[in-house]
């Protein structure tokens, strides 16, 4: 199955940009579904992206962060062609990681 | 209690809204719930025909038969009229249209 | 009480419609397609002078710079981005009898959904693109999928990737059949339904451009363009189907089935009076 | 906010109906149970700060001290949200050595909405998208150099459309 991470990393000489889009429902716990019962909480808590072996960024989330995230940052360094390993985990412990090649 | 279609609109929404008012405050009974609850779907059976029904007439005679079910045939009375009056409001809005909606276009 | 509340509700509503409906005098005009899609084009261009003709199909986002702010960033990343995916992966997987989706459409499904819907003379009615797609499906022994539903939507949002920039190009043929359904589709637009006694054009012609609470409204010109849409209000994707069902709905009018005629040459007009406009499907929306 | 599936059933009157009970009920059960092997390549989800329902209280949980306003930190945020459930915010900085980012949304049931990490050599700035229970105060925090600063930014909210 493809993965739950969409990444467009590209670098212009000194920074890289990241972007992330993440498939996931980041349930809130506070909606109800069309029988009336209330969703469970289901939300991703961490994502830690890695250049060159080191946590270059890291996002703590709760649960009002909207359904498919997005985030978007950019770090000094990474050339075109490196490597950047991103992987989330949610509050069921469930988890995800991809490594994706800088533009 | 066949409703009669000719009257102009303006006395027709005011003999529904008295009819609506005196019928709820007479004591119903199961007969009259069955009476009140029939004629309210066959108009929106003709509402159905004229592809033009309105959600509010679904909820009135669900609100109707709830009531008639626990046993208050008040409320079954008076929420069959409510969807009585919902149903003959949507069939009154699509013969109107059939002609007015020309006023709208853009010419 | 409530139902005392109702009642007046009930009665003011027929009021309003006997003054709405004084029908003014019209000629019993032969529909005249070219002219009303001029009048169309005409009508929006003047009422938003500052909006170029193509941007009208962005919808809300041509009208308010807040909100074309908003949407541009969710373009750099588009919630949509998964269903096109999914849509592009099932377009190319075959059916078990090993024919495929591009079998059914001519140039292989590929940069085509500009001339959908089309009135298919031998059937002698419309035929949109979501109904194609499900024929597609049967023909080939595969079970239809729901209208309003996700692979709906996926496939049609890679048809329409597909068909990015190309402007509509809907074709009336010189059949009397096709201009009735033309004309259906143009009665339905402007007829009032529901309780709320709201019709397409109450809210996407007389009120385009203004605010529905937190919403601005489409104007009706270029509405289709986008299709289908990742709303925000739903979490996900939209078929045209499930945004007319829910259309009616909202206002408490009974949706009818998805694919009825009445929806089928509601899109015939809607996209024929777009003609020229160019295709920005998938789309965002709130 | 996030309105269900099938249209317009659960207007907003259900939703924040929805929310008072399951704040009180929900929070006691709230697993947050994390992957341990990925817990120790940071320090710990601040879970506790996620928690907390004002944004003073989440963010003496987070850093352990309060914010100063500052006009070096840039909040770009919508006036009227298009929808609830997806507000574009952003947050950046000019100030030195930039540690962390944090973005609360004062009326929602948990104020802390995001908080971001950024180590040396990462700018101080970050998009997402946040999710507003209603109109709110949105608060960026920065945290520069061992102090903390901030800025707010009014962001109004209502569910959109005809409703039920």
């Amino acid at each position: 199955m493809a993965s739950t991470i969409r990444v467009r990393a590209t670098s212009s000489g000194e920074t890289t940009e990241v972007q992330a889009l993440i498939q996931h429902p980041m349930d809130s716990g506070y909606v109800k579904d069309a029988k009336g019962e209330i969703i469970p909480p289901h939300f991703i808590q961490a994502v830690n992206f890695e250049y060159d072996g080191k946590s270059i960024f890291v996002a703590d989330w709760g649960p009002a962060v909207s359904k498919d995230p997005y985030v978007k940052f950019s770090f000094k360094g990474g050339k075109k062609g490196d490597d950047l390993k991103i992987t989330w985990v949610d509050n069921k412990g469930a988890t995800d990681t991809i490594t994706a090649k800088i533009l | 209690m066949r409703g009669n279609m000719r009257i102009s609109t303006l006395s027709l929404a005011l003999t529904l809204l008295i009819a609506g008012a005196t019928s709820s405050l007479t004591a119903g009974s199961e007969a009259d719930f069955k009476a009140a609850y029939a004629a309210a779907e066959a108009a929106n059976k003709e509402a159905a025909a004229l592809r033009n029904q309105w959600t509010t007439t679904a909820a009135a005679l669900a609100a109707a038969k709830k009531a008639a079910d626990s046993g208050d045939f008040d409320q079954a009375v008076a929420s069959s009229k409510e969807a009585e009056a919902l149903a003959k409001a949507s069939i009154f809005q699509a013969t109107s249209e059939k002609e007015a909606w020309k006023a709208l276009e853009i010419r | 009480m409530r139902s005392a509340i109702r009642f007046a509700s009930i009665g003011f509503a027929l009021a309003a419609l006997a003054l709405g409906s004084a029908p003014t005098a019209h000629a019993a005009d032969t529909p005249d397609p070219p002219a009303d899609a001029k009048a169309f084009k005409d009508y929006f261009t003047k009422k938003f002078p500052k909006v170029k003709l193509e941007d009208f199909v962005n919808g809300p986002y041509s009208m308010n710079e807040d909100m074309h702010r908003q949407w541009e960033e969710k373009e750099q990343f588009p919630p949509y981005d998964f269903s096109l995916d999914m849509g592009k992966e099932m377009f190319s997987k075959p059916f078990k009898n090993g024919k495929g989706y591009a079998d059914c459409f001519p140039n292989k499904g590929i940069g085509i959904r500009q001339n959908y819907p089309y009135f298919d003379e031998k059937e002698g009615k419309v035929v949109t693109l979501e109904l194609a797609l499900n024929r597609c499906r049967e023909a080939n022994g595969e079970p239809p999928f729901s209208y309003v539903k996700d692979e709906m939507a996926a496939l049609t949002a890679y048809m329409a990737f597909t068909s990015r920039g190309k402007p509509f190009d809907i074709k009336i043929p010189n059949d009397p059949r096709a201009l009735d359904a033309y004309q259906n589709g143009k009665r339905y637009f402007y007829t009032r339904r529901g309780q709320l006694n709201f019709s397409c054009a109450t809210c996407h012609v007389q009120s385009g451009g203004e605010r529905i609470r937190a919403e601005v409204l489409a104007p009706a010109l270029g509405i289709l363009n986008a299709m289908p849409i990742y709303r925000s209000e739903w979490g996900g994707m939209g078929t045209i189907s499930r945004r007319f069902t829910t259309c009616n709905s909202q206002i408490r009018g009974v949706p009818l089935n998805p694919q009825d005629d009445e929806y089928r040459d509601l899109e015939y007009y809607l996209s024929y009076v777009s003609n020229g406009l160019p295709i920005s499907g998938p789309g965002a929306r709130p | 906010m996030n309105i269900t599936h099938n249209g317009f059933t659960a207007t907003r009157r259900l939703i924040l109906q929805g929310a008072v009970t399951v704040a009180l009920v929900g929070l006691g059960n709230i697993r947050f149970g994390l992957a341990p092997a990925f817990a120790a390549a940071n320090d710990k989800y601040p879970e506790d700060a996620f928690k907390q329902k004002s944004g003073d209280d989440a963010i003496k949980s987070l850093y352990g001290k309060t914010a100063e306003p500052s006009d070096k930190v840039k909040l770009d945020a919508p006036e009227i949200a298009e929808n609830g459930a997806v507000v574009p915010i952003s947050v950046s900085s000019t100030l030195a050595d930039v540690t962390s980012i944090s973005i609360l949304v004062a009326e929602n049931p948990n104020a802390l909405a995001a908080s971001y990490k950024i180590p040396q050599g990462t700018m101080p700035s970050v998009a997402n998208r946040l999710k507003m229970a209603k109109t709110s105060n949105v608060i960026a925090i920065v945290e520069a150099g061992g102090k903390l600063y901030s800025a707010t930014k009014e962001v109004k909210v209502t569910v959109g459309g005809c409703g039920g």
